[in-house]
């Protein structure tokens, strides 16, 4: 394939990865920035969610798009219980020291791993898609010196990736509404800002934290359900997103949401594009170093403000 | 001899001018008391001389070396010694751990503990070695970092209101102790406490919003009533 | 009224107050005078239920706040300008204030009142806290507080780093208060900002309360205070 | 300084204590501790960095691998003998430990986690893209004719229940050694208070720089140990898996404590073995335990004895 | 799930040998128990119940479950009941190696039985060299053939894949076309099929225009597809792990309605319902497959009885839940290797971990394995000197949503010069 359609290939998967991997990254985002943890687990509630949506899916007939949408509803907040039972029997308890959250949270994870493949099994099952058509895309070329419009060999999406586009994006800014527009969100940022002070104007901390856990939980959860008409649910596919929701906060700058949803689109895009020019896996080498090196010469994240 | 002075020494934050074109000289063997109201600018002034915050502009000299360039540890090997303001020991070390840390910089193996043990004792806290920095009143805390800087036996000795929390007696033999230690050590010395300041120093500085405001031998600064009226607000 | 009861309280394992107990009135300006590392701040903190007691309580208006969890101690009345400020950097004037409100669903008409003593405030009312300047963020800090309408205010040094113009503004105000029946606990380094408001002055010292006295005495006799501060 | 003859009495006696009982031990056990050994050194290892220096590495199965590679490419490849192989592994970790260390140390906190979790994943990718080496995830067999040292076949169960030993031993002896010397001091102080320790005159990036250099390479000592003893060079030890490991076992066995990276590393094996031996549900028991121990041991097993029973451990 | 992995215990084997015999021939039965102590045989069984290799761990667990019992109805071997000793062992290598030496000092295993994944193979083959430990492997890969392993390392019931490659290279050129570009994944296996296919489709006058090597753990591959050459006649695809599904959706999608030939290894289908959504441009493609998931129209009695005793439909899925798709391909290999084991301790008089040698020695010597009840998936031929049994091949083409047979290699088209001698290693 020509370059040009060859480029926008890649930045169409870029941005379907971008959409997901910005959705589970906000999620955790906002845990590590309200409350300072780490949360190890987030990848297994985003497996949960994916795993969720294939049951709800097949408890109901009709229509493929009749279930998902069930599923898209029901799921974020089947996870986000979870995610609050664990947060109030578990982190709560051991005062969300940073270093026991990290253990307690791998702890976690292995429970629901383990519990997932003894319930749902190792398979990798797929979920149908609610609408899917195969989008052939045309690109421009020069013919005798006029640009016409053709359609290259290969180049298409299809309806549902731009729809998980789409998705993401109202999702996203319903998450900026909550934060910047409503009272829980003013509330949320006020804990996050500073705790002790927030606690001495009456807010709940407690509350919110497990609040903010769910919300977090229900988004990686919310990213789960929509990419698994595309790719499939099985019990051990929390661990990519998870390194990469990691990488994206952190380059993001910690705490920055706009920052997290630009570095999800950077890295998704990386992803996609390096690998236009070099063979697949030295593709994967050099798009890892190159987020470690951003890291290494500006360690406060790409939207962060160095601290003095 | 001058061992250590500045030169238009000046830091911004976020466009609050913390220090303002500071030109200090501080000779060999005095020592010096820096006051000032708070917010004047103290902390900052010191913790550009000894590296742990860098200038927006000006120079550091220190023992005819410009050090303005050189990282905190390395001005520290030159022979100054710093005390936290706000106390920095470590606390879930031991009282000896932690003068020791400071020992080491100069002697080695078993040269340390007479070191250690004599330094405590020069403090008041020989009694409690083995306990934890951490467990210790606020007031020994603050001797414990007089220790940690004496263990060092520096050139210029960095004190960021070592007599705070203290008690009177304790007050009493800290002033013992810089009488003792002006023969070796030059000093500076942040101080609150105006008694400990009119009885130690030799020269006070006074700072406010950021710059100099008078300089003179301790007499001469408290009647001076520019120096009145910015330090106790009467103004 | 603000009533302290023998309260221990410790960081870590270091014991930091040890049987302090204070008791402040209604319309009554109590100022907290000691240096640092004496205990002023932990107390403010200990009242407001952010640090653990060990022993001794704390009653607001006969209801004992320290068996309350922290986030509750608020709606009873207390109204806390902390050291520093401490303002919600990031959210706006107006955000900083709702939080306030919000604890004891102040409606507009107490906003309006708070703002009536601090007009700057609504010039500046959605900018973002952190930009405003020091004496501004102080206001904003005081205002936070005064918009949850506090039987008891809690002031831990309000004119630190402020000119001599912005001190006199934050002191009308808790004057105000005061005048308006409010306890208020006022911790403060500068004697000479406490003499000219306060009705009574305790020391601490290393965690201990030591005299508690009427400011006219202090006033009447400068020594005492240099006794107790060495300034 | 009699805490000092208990402190060295106490580590003595459980090196003893293991030598002892490769005569009592049922074969199983036998192999089962031998395997612990080496793995309890790359515990050891990490814990240098982590529980001694405070840095929260998420990358030291690059260093693990580093040796593991350095040993089994050398001997696959060329030939060459055990005992260089080894070495070659041991200054292999040391040289990729030292790179690491320049670039990661320019960070803190998290970003540091995530940049040594980020150059980890690029060393695994490495091992697989250079497959016609390395056979990728599938890995290679030492062969036992090579696993001769010196005339002593390591493959034979006392032989390698000895090199076990020794490796352990050499890590815990290293450590135990780290904790009385100056340097060791000073990564303690950095860990505790690094801008205190800075101002003490102390460079502390040289200093942590150093805890990387020596953390990494007995992680790749531990590596290439485990490589040449149980004949198996894969990918898999290069994944991120193997750089979470050594964080439980040091959690779990107490942090900043000599002792406590062995105990983990015993204490994880034998609730995996245990438990899967019951049942099929293992990781979930794995996971309940860990979640127990945050509540209920948050110092992890030695750092509770610590706290409790024997304040001197060091 | 838990009934398939629940192993039979001593007392429910002896209950089965002594009621059973209905299915069995008396007079055997009655040699063998005169003869032998009647404790049991027992097997450690490595299964991948968890990590990567679960979902084949499941199936191999079931067809081990149904051929033990199968043997154990017919007498067990030499009269005494098989014991299987299942444990888990997280598709990881070293854990692989430690539930080897679990079976050897632990449960005092006669042998080790029925890995799949290659590193675990690979990790684990030295501990059951170094134990002494018959280790009968069932996992296709190269590395027992190549000479990598040791003398106790066998692989009897499954062909290998350096040959399952190369016989397909033939149909392959002539039948679909001569310009391939293969796809596959960036780790060993995946080089396996890159260095052996590109081999065999050269020899056979075709080339190989691209190799695109997919990163293992990669989730999503349209971003590699423009790397096609545009004058592609077939694709090769081989995939394994959860994301095969979303490959082969991701092709259809990314060809649209004008794809080339395609012809694909079904492990990149392994455990994949064929008409799940998304798969309908799989119609009219190739696959390579162990052993031909849907029942033909010609079944074999033997595939027939094999189907009906591990519990698999005429799809290939499981009897009781049709969505529950089996691993077709690789599975027999468990059920053929137990049988090999049977034979082999028979044969050797096996007795007791004393005869272990015996029984290397034994099967070593075997050649011809008949299509039989034993041998389902087709007839075999052993190489005692390289470990390796040889094979049939089949070739399905996705017909009205099925996977149809239309070529059968010979097992001649497998066969490769011995790279290996193992029987000259001393025990």
């Amino acid at each position: 394939m020509e370059i040009g359609p060859y480029l926008m290939l890649a930045s169409l998967e870029g941005a379907v990865t971008a959409a997901v991997l910005a959705l589970t990254a906000v999620g955790l985002s906002l845990v590590f920035g309200v409350m300072r943890v780490v949360n190890v687990a987030h990848g297994e509630f985003f497996m949960l969610g994916a795993v969720l949506a294939w049951w709800v899916t097949g408890l109901i007939g009709g229509h493929p798009a009749l279930g998902f949408a069930m599923a898209l509803v029901l799921v974020p907040v089947l996870v986000a219980g979870i995610a609050v039972a664990a947060d109030m029997t578990i982190l709560k308890r051991i005062a969300y020291d940073p270093e026991r959250t990290i253990v307690a949270t791998i702890g976690i994870l292995y429970i629901i791993q383990q519990v997932t493949l003894m319930t749902y099994g190792p398979e990798a099952r797929p979920v149908t898609p609610p609408f899917n058509t195969r989008l052939a895309l045309p690109w421009v070329e020069f013919a005798d010196g006029a640009p016409r419009l053709y359609w290259p060999w290969g180049l298409s999406t299809t309806s549902y990736k731009l729809g998980v586009i789409a998705a993401a994006g109202g999702v996203l800014v319903g998450v900026w509404a909550l934060m910047a527009r409503t009272r829980i969100g003013l509330l949320m940022r006020a804990t996050q800002l500073d705790r002790d002070m927030a606690l001495a104007f009456g807010i709940p901390v407690e509350r919110v934290y497990a609040l903010v856990f769910g919300i977090g939980a229900g988004l990686a959860a919310l990213a789960a359900v929509l990419i698994v008409p595309i790719q499939q649910a099985h019990y051990l596919m929390g661990g990519d997103p998870l390194l990469l929701s990691f990488i994206v906060v952190i380059i993001g700058g910690l705490g920055s949401l706009p920052g997290t949803v630009l570095a999800a689109v950077l890295i998704g895009l990386s992803d996609g594009i390096i690998s236009v020019f070099f063979s697949p896996t030295l593709a994967k080498i050099l798009a890892t170093l190159l987020v470690a090196l951003v890291l290494v010469f500006r360690p406060q994240g790409l939207f962060g403000a160095r601290p003095r | 001899m001058t061992l250590l002075s500045t030169q238009g020494l000046s830091r911004n934050f976020d466009g609050l001018r913390a220090v303002h074109d500071v030109d200090f000289d501080l000779p060999e063997g005095q020592v010096r008391a820096l006051i000032g109201p708070n917010g004047a600018g103290k902390t900052t002034f010191v913790s550009m001389l000894c590296g742990r915050i860098l200038p927006s502009s000006g120079r550091v000299m220190f023992g005819g070396k410009d050090i303005s360039h050189l990282p905190a540890h390395r001005r520290i090997n030159l022979g100054m010694a710093y005390t936290f303001q706000i106390t920095s020991v470590f606390a879930n070390l031991s009282v000896f751990e932690n003068v020791a840390l400071a020992a080491r910089r100069r002697v080695a193996g078993a040269e340390v503990a007479p070191v250690v043990n004599a330094v405590l004792g020069r403090v008041g806290l020989h009694e409690r070695p083995d306990q934890n920095a951490g467990d210790l009143s606020y007031g020994h805390q603050r001797l414990l970092e007089i220790a940690m800087g004496l263990a060092q036996a520096p050139r210029l000795l960095i004190l960021d209101e070592p007599t705070q929390g203290l008690t009177d007696q304790e007050i009493a033999d800290f002033k013992a102790l810089i009488g003792d230690l002006k023969a070796t050590t030059t000093i500076l010395l942040i101080e609150h406490n105006m008694s400990v300041v009119m009885e130690v120093a030799d020269i006070v500085t006074v700072l406010n919003f950021g710059e100099v405001l008078a300089e003179g031998p301790p007499e001469a600064v408290h009647a001076n009533p520019a120096v009145q009226a910015a330090y106790l607000g009467t103004g | 009224m603000l009533e302290l009861d023998g309260i221990n309280v410790a960081y870590g394992k270091a014991q930091v107050l040890r049987d302090v107990s204070l008791s402040v009135a209604p319309g009554e300006i109590l100022c907290l005078l000691g240096r640092n590392g004496a205990g002023k701040t932990t107390t403010m903190k200990a009242i407001m239920g952010l640090l653990p007691l060990m022993s001794g309580r704390v009653v607001v208006n006969g209801t004992a706040v320290s068996d309350l969890p922290a986030h509750k101690v608020p709606a009873v009345g207390v109204g806390y300008v902390p050291q520093g400020r401490r303002l919600f950097g990031e959210l706006t004037v107006a955000q900083n204030l709702e939080i306030g409100l919000r604890v004891r669903r102040g409606g507009p008409e107490v906003l309006d009142g708070v703002l009536a003593l601090f007009p700057r405030l609504a010039e500046r009312w959605s900018q973002r806290a952190q930009t405003l300047s020091g004496g501004e963020q102080q206001m904003l800090a005081t205002a936070r507080a005064l918009c949850l309408q506090p039987s008891v205010l809690l002031l831990d040094e309000p004119t630190e780093g402020l000119q001599p113009s912005m001190i006199e503004a934050i002191r009308q105000v808790i004057t105000v208060m005061r005048d308006r029946g409010v306890a208020v606990l006022l911790v403060e380094q500068r004697v000479d900002a406490v003499l000219s408001v306060a009705d009574r002055v305790a020391f601490i010292e290393n965690g201990r309360n030591l005299e508690t006295l009427p400011a006219e005495a202090l006033r009447a006799d400068h020594a005492i205070v240099e006794r107790h501060l060495g300034v | 300084m009699r805490d000092g003859r208990k402190t060295l009495g106490l580590h003595l006696g459980l090196l003893a204590l293991l030598f002892a009982l490769q005569f009592v031990l049922p074969a199983y056990h036998h192999g089962n501790l031998a395997r612990i050994m080496v793995l309890a050194a790359y515990a050891v290892g990490y814990n240098i960095l982590f529980g001694y220096t405070g840095l929260l590495s998420l990358g030291h199965a690059l260093f693990f691998a580093a040796g593991m590679y350095g040993m089994g490419l050398l001997v696959n490849q060329t030939g060459a003998a055990p005992l260089a192989a080894l070495m070659a592994g041991v200054i292999a970790g040391a040289l990729v430990a030292a790179a690491l260390g320049v670039l990661a140390l320019r960070t803190e906190g998290v970003a540091f986690m995530i940049v040594t979790l980020m150059f980890a994943q690029a060393g695994y990718l490495t091992v697989l893209y250079f497959g016609a080496y390395t056979r990728g995830d599938e890995g290679f067999v030492i062969q036992q004719a090579q696993r001769v040292m010196a005339g002593i076949d390591l493959s034979d169960p006392s032989n390698r229940y000895f090199a076990g030993l020794l490796v352990f031993g050499l890590a815990m002896l290293i450590n135990l050694w780290l904790v009385r010397t100056r340097f060791g001091r000073v990564l303690i102080a950095i860990r505790e208070n690094e801008e205190r320790a800075r101002m003490l005159g102390y460079d502390v990036f040289v200093h942590k720089l150093g805890a990387v250099v020596l953390s990494g390479t007995i992680s790749a000592m531990a590596g290439a140990s485990y490589g040449l003893l149980f004949g198996y060079v894969g990918a898999s030890f290069a994944s991120v898996q193997y750089s979470i490991f050594p964080l439980l076992w040091v959690l779990l066995g107490g942090a900043g404590t000599v002792i406590g990276p062995f105990l983990g590393t015993l204490f994880m094996f034998y609730l995996i073995d245990l438990s899967s031996g019951l049942t099929t549900a293992y990781m979930l028991i794995a996971g309940v335990a860990l979640v127990l121990l945050t509540l209920f041991a948050p110092q992890g097993l030695a750092g509770e004895l610590r706290n409790r029973v024997w304040r001197w451990l060091p | 799930m838990t009934k398939s992995n629940k192993t039979p215990t001593r007392r429910e084997a002896m209950k089965t040998l002594a009621l059973g015999a209905g299915a069995a021939s008396l007079p055997l039965w009655a040699r063998y128990a005169g003869a032998q102590s009647s404790a049991p045989i027992r097997i450690g069984f490595q299964v991948h119940r968890t990590g990567i290799g679960a979902a084949y761990g499941r199936w191999y667990d079931r067809t081990t479950t149904a051929a033990a019992a199968l043997i154990n109805e017919g007498g067990g071997i030499n009269g005494r009941p098989v014991e299987i000793i299942a444990e888990d062992d997280g598709t990881d290598p070293k854990r692989g190696a430690e539930v080897v030496e679990k079976f050897a000092t632990q449960y005092n295993c006669d042998i080790g039985f029925g890995t799949l994944f290659s590193h675990v193979v690979i990790g684990s083959a030295p501990r059951a060299g170094e134990l002494k430990l018959p280790y009968f492997v069932v996992s296709e890969g190269h590395h027992v053939a190549s000479g990598m392993l040791n003398r106790y390392t066998l692989q009897p019931g499954i062909t290998d894949v350096k040959s399952q490659v190369q016989a397909m290279a033939p149909f392959v050129a002539n039948t679909l076309g001569k310009k391939v570009t293969m796809i596959f994944p960036d780790f060993a296996f995946g080089h396996d099929h890159r260095d052996y296919f590109t081999a065999a489709i050269e020899a056979q006058g075709g080339q190989v225009l691209e190799h695109i090597a997919i990163p293992p753990t990669e989730t999503s591959f349209t971003k590699y597809f423009p790397k096609i050459p545009r004058d592609t006649e077939v694709i090769y695809h081989v995939m394994v792990g959860p994301a095969v599904l979303t490959f082969v959706k991701e092709l259809g999608e990314f060809f649209g309605p004008q794809r080339p030939e395609m012809f694909g290894f079904i492990d990149s289908l392994e455990a994949v319902d064929i008409s799940s959504p998304g798969l309908e441009f799989l119609e009219g493609t190739y696959f390579w497959e162990g052993n031909p998931r849907q029942a033909q129209a010609d079944q074999s009695p033997y595939d027939a009885f094999y189907r009906e005793r591990v519990g698999v439909d005429a799809n290939g899925a499981s009897v009781d839940d049709a969505r529950d798709v089996s691993t077709y391909s690789h599975m027999f290999g468990c059920w053929e290797t137990l049988h090999v084991v049977k034979a082999g301790m028979e044969a050797a008089g096996y007795a007791g971990p004393q005869d272990r040698a015996s029984l290397i020695e034994a099967v070593e010597a075997m050649t011809d394995m008949p299509h039989s009840n034993a041998h389902p998936q087709g007839a075999k031929l052993f190489n005692g000197k390289t470990h390796q049994v040889f094979g049939h091949q089949y070739i399905t083409k996705v017909t009205g949503g099925k996977l149809l047979l239309v070529h059968t290699t010979s097992i001649e088209d497998t066969l490769y010069p011995d790279e290996a001698d193992y029987t000259t290693q001393a025990f």
